[in-house]
């Protein structure tokens, strides 16, 4: 075990994967000469050299394209997208390429889709989305985001290895921010099964990414309250452990699903509908959600951080539940 | 200036049927190939429209009929293992391939048939193993072309020496896809050939309304590309055409653009009556209709008996009409296989025991919300 | 009053409104010479000219970045996609500069960007699909999907005359199989207002575009057996008419949700999330949802029509909900 | 062939100091103010990097410092109601222009300033009314291509005779909006015109790595677009590139595209310490510093004197301190304001009374699930 930051427990399952299998390699801009904007790939230029470590020119959907071709002759390509937001301009390539090759020809494309998610940074509109719930609204992509170190890593290392097109979200704030023990060598995560993070009875907490923090920082307040919150963490959207999360609100009767992506349609509407489908006869309060409110992402401090989901936010809506 | 100045060559034709049998490296049989994957294509098509028209087959559909040279004779100048991508309008090159037109029949028809199973329209079909032919994206124009460049670059990392040939229209040079395809494949020299069959329209769009040039090819010096145009209905001038690119992108040099004038002779589907197609263009281009040259060209120039080619178009028709017979008896998809395949099984997907240790808590939060002033983390504030 | 299918309702929209305001323009591939790939702007070159019906290069993200900045000078620009399925290609250009435009300087953008969307034409995966929820989840854009010809015209024109871009969503096997009578002239109908196509008091059905004829005969079907169903057709997603379907719900305590694209972080998860949250106290079953399986769109009949949601998907879930 | 063969012009600076202050029709006031617009960017700048790196910008900082002369060259030569957008490194055209240096650095502090009231990072403006700045996207690279062919073809249908300019960096050139954007205004000859700053990197990735050819020059005959390619960092020179090609854009011939090579001389981002940079490009381009070569000129050859050229220093310095003064002082957003301002009212926004007349039936619904051989639909089966 070694302490390592989210972003060291990223680079660490790249490079073991790397290391692991000669069919890995990754493609994206600044990430060979400069190790990448963020530094996640440092140094591997020299250890893999440049025919697995891909410097492109700025062009999204052309090495997307690219390296999902490459994934279905057996290559495992990892895509960075400098920040996700750019996402967008290789969108028609996963949606319509990446997504539905398997379904049509039984070919399969083993890519992961990687970038820095998320706001809280100031980084202003165009560097601060949360673009999940578009791809887990498109069947045929696998949709991963990591709340902790040791998730980056074992959830990295599951993407990598699986066989179909994943999207994995890393979130930026806490690339070097957040830090704990990561199991060192080989270490797996499955996709699809959830985390508990706190555990308790009145109250379930349904989040994932970032946002986890936010809500185990208002499972300790509310403890101090008297109130025990269950804090789920999804780790995948896509597969979904539906189980975990209906299991934790059976148990506590009243759930509040938290992200930091816009609300309106966003993945959580999917989490409070399934909740109200299959928990109706257990829920003691209606579903809540809290996320970010429905505009862009400002770059203003005051702005952002009253766009953003918050500890209050989630703490004044998880009060509202309990009192219900 | 490391430009390549694309050459240009469009005779006019059928003023001369050019190749001399004498020059050819085609023994008879090789000869009647040709003749067979491109008749055969026509013939298919033919009553492909006909099944359309009688509402025996759903959907859309589209027809390759005028572009068979083209196709036929850049596939058959592939070698083993090389890999060939198709748009709308190469039937007639998965012929020459081998793929049984019973098959894609049967697929045209929503029959329950590998590769997909009724999931796909009958043009498209992927089957990297028996045919070279990889899955690409069929649905967004020039989109083939970053996949094409992927598939150049597997080869070129594998140190194999093929190459991806990928056939394009002259409407999907508009894409930004395909700029961003040709600039990576260019960058990294890659062995990608794309063979653009220039036939005049983009669905009911005139070139002179998809580009500012006169040529495709005129856009790949934008590229530092290896560039030719030529006439397309002249299977051995576009044989030979295709051979240059393919072994210049072969030997290391990046990639080649051939670009072939042809024309489509059909409606962009079978809906469309085409009434924006001037009749003299019609006319021109009937006359040089790439089958019937090349019959004339087997008749006239390589011996051929009119009672040989009578009988391989009799094979042909009989073909066709069985391909249906044996279609409209296979079964259709079972509804409930819809769901089926949608993710490949994975080594790490969750088995019951991933859940016994799902409590796994967060010692220190993080929380965001700081600004640059209060960030202390390493690394600076990103 | 004529008698219109939905298509000419479409072309009559347009048509008043670009004699109405010269700075409606239209752009997009094969809506001049040819009138479009349905022939919905047949004639439209002839009475307007070439610089108001604009054929284009295959270039969605070029020809929508160009319209989307006409229209910040004036211009009210109606882009046509061939088939929606395409909009992928223009993802960035709407999500991240006509989305986030007024937001970022207060400068309006009128644009509409339009399209045919849908399955049950065995068209196959990339001529079939419904895009509306990533739109929905992407504040600055507004979401309007008719699903009548009267509709058709007057959301239509409403959009042209908005002040923001507009995702107009039209369906394809509506075009031609739909005909009503539909008012002469001008004809608006707002966006933000929900329509009831049949009133009830047993089970509200929430649903939109082309589905709601579904839905339609499910409430006809129901009738038959003694229950009283309420059709709400949301006729636009954003903005969203909360109150016709909250109102609905507390008046019959059961609600369905139903529309035909992809079950999952679909737009019905919204509508489901909602219900559950604003009319816990209301309700007597929980929400479900109809929608498409979770694939992409297939062509062999069979295949397809097991996908869509249908009259017996739609009926079976009320009768459970009313068995409730 | 419609090619027009790109013109270079890349002579070896500072050599001489060339253009001759009698054939230029500028007087005094003008010569300072293109040094004013220049030097109070870099000085801008500069303490801007400096407020960085005290925690007291947030996110991230973006500088032009290196290229002032391709901005203030590029805009000085535009007319009344022609547009202009930026990238991240034209703060000097906006100076140039009369935007505030107070304003600007408000909005890098993330102040409750217009246009944006804080949304914007300080480094994107848009101002139609006041500045011919239009919004464009800043977030993809290129994205502004097509928005540019679109703000041309505005002025091409209300035939007035005016240009839109963008600004471009060479690593822009790569998206494939790039080229749909060029192709969309050369097939209509909109008046666009395309001022490319080769500074030598994308980020990190140097030229080789983005494009297959010498100069973004070479690619502008693929779209028979007007091109040259100069050394950037000589303001007169830049002038009269960018005017030709203006003038050309203007005199409805199509498009231009103006290439200049200059240089970057801070990282892509202040966080960026631009290890990869050779230290003998600094050095090379360090010689050739647009500022301090064009100090020179004005002292040397327009008769400028220090002490003058001393004072106009001074008073840059004293504004930007001031501007940073009045910045600090500006009040932060409201967090409530948060909300406000996502749609433009509308006149069919919903009134109460719309909601009176909500039921609506349907008469005769429409269920799909026909097969074609079912469907009697006129038109076909779409
Ligand atoms: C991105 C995109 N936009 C629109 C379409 C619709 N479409 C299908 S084929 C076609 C015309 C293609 O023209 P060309 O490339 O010349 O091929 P051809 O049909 O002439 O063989 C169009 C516009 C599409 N498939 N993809
Ligand atoms: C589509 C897209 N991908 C990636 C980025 C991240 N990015 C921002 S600026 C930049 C480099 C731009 O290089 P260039 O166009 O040469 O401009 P310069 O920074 O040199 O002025 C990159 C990769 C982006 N903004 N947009
Ligand atoms: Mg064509
Ligand atoms: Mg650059």
């Amino acid at each position: 075990m070694a302490r390592l930051t989210y972003l060291q427990a990223i680079s660490d399952a790249l490079k073991l994967e790397m290391r692991r299998d000669p069919n890995v390699f990754l493609i994206g801009e600044d990430i060979a000469v400069f190790g990448g904007a963020f530094k996640i790939t440092q140094g591997f230029l020299d250890e893999f050299g440049e025919g697995r470590v891909i410097d492109t020119p700025i062009a999204e959907s052309g090495f997307v394209g690219a390296a999902c071709a490459a994934a279905t002759v057996g290559f495992r390509p990892v895509v960075e997208f400098q920040f996700i937001d750019f996402i967008s301009c290789a969108f028609d390539q996963i949606v319509n390429y990446a997504a539905k090759c398997y379904y049509r020809w039984g070919i399969q494309m083993p890519i992961v889709l990687r970038g820095p998610t998320g706001g809280g940074v100031h980084a202003g509109p165009f560097h601060s989305q949360n673009p999940e719930a578009w791809f887990a609204h498109t069947p045929g992509l696998k949709v991963v985001l990591p709340s902790t170190a040791r998730d980056a890593k074992g959830l990295l290392t599951a993407a990598i290895r699986d066989n179909n097109p994943v999207i994995y979200l890393e979130n930026k704030f806490l690339y070097r921010h957040y830090r704990e023990e990561v199991p060192d060598g080989e270490h797996v995560t499955p996709l699809g099964v959830a985390a508990l993070r706190t555990i308790g009875s009145d109250l379930s907490i349904i989040s994932y990414g970032a946002t986890v923090h936010l809500c185990v920082e208002v499972a300790r307040l509310l403890e101090k309250e008297g109130a025990s919150v269950e804090v789920v963490d999804l780790r995948s959207l896509v597969p979904l452990d539906r189980e975990t999360i209906l299991e934790s609100v059976k148990k506590t009767s009243r759930a509040l699903v938290a992200h930091e992506a816009n609300l309106t349609a966003g993945f959580g509407a999917e989490v409070a509908a399934l909740i109200a489908h299959e928990c109706f006869d257990y829920l003691d309060a209606p579903v809540l959600r809290v996320a970010s409110l429905d505009v862009p992402v400002p770059f203003s401090p005051p702005l952002e951080m009253a766009m953003l989901p918050s500890v209050d936010k989630i703490a004044g809506a998880a009060r509202r539940l309990l009192a219900y | 200036m490391s430009q390549t100045k694309p050459r240009v060559n469009l005779p006019d034709y059928p003023a001369e049927l050019q190749a001399d049998p004498r020059d050819l490296p085609y023994d008879k049989d090789q000869l009647r190939r040709f003749y067979e994957a491109m008749k055969l294509a026509r013939t298919f098509e033919e009553k492909l429209a006909s099944l359309y028209r009688q509402g025996k087959i759903n959907g859309a559909v589209y027809l390759g009929m005028g572009q068979e040279a083209t196709s036929v004779g850049s596939v058959s100048v592939l070698k083993q293992g090389d890999f060939f991508t198709t748009v709308a309008r190469n039937l007639s090159a998965y012929f020459y391939k081998g793929v049984e037109p019973r098959d894609v029949m049967a697929r045209w028809m929503g029959k329950d048939i590998p590769p997909s199973h009724g999931r796909e329209l009958g043009l498209f079909l992927a089957d990297i193993k028996n045919l070279g032919n990889p899955p690409y994206h069929n649905g967004s124009m020039a989109s083939w072309i970053p996949s094409g460049a992927g598939y150049a670059l597997a080869f070129k990392l594998r140190k194999q020496p093929n190459v991806m040939l990928a056939f394009t229209g002259d409407g999907a040079t508009s894409p930004g896809d395909f700029y961003e395809g040709l600039n990576f494949a260019s960058i990294h020299k890659l062995p990608l050939v794309i063979i653009c069959e220039v036939n005049q329209f983009a669905y009911s769009t005139s070139l002179a309304k998809q580009m500012p040039v006169e040529n495709v090819a005129d856009r790949a010096p934008a590229f530092n590309i290896y560039a030719e145009t030529h006439f397309g209905n002249d299977l051995f001038l576009v044989m030979e055409a295709a051979r240059r690119g393919i072994e210049h992108a072969r030997g290391g040099k990046g990639p080649a653009l051939i670009e072939f004038k042809t024309f489509r002779q059909r409606g962009h589907g079978e809906h469309d009556d085409m009434a924006y197609v001037a009749p003299e263009l019609r006319e021109f281009w009937a006359d040089r209709d790439p089958i019937k040259m090349y019959r004339e060209w087997l008749l006239k120039r390589a011996r051929f008996k009119p009672e040989e080619i009578a009988a391989i178009e009799d094979g042909i028709a009989a073909r066709v009409d069985s391909a249906i017979q044996y279609a409209e008896a296979q079964p259709m998809p079972k509804p409930e296989s819809v769901t089926e395949r949608l993710f490949a099984p994975s080594p790490h997907d969750p088995k019951p025991e991933d859940r016994l240790n799902r409590y796994e808590p967060i010692e220190t939060p993080s929380i965001p919300g700081l600004t640059a002033s209060h960030d202390k983390s390493t690394g600076g504030h990103f």
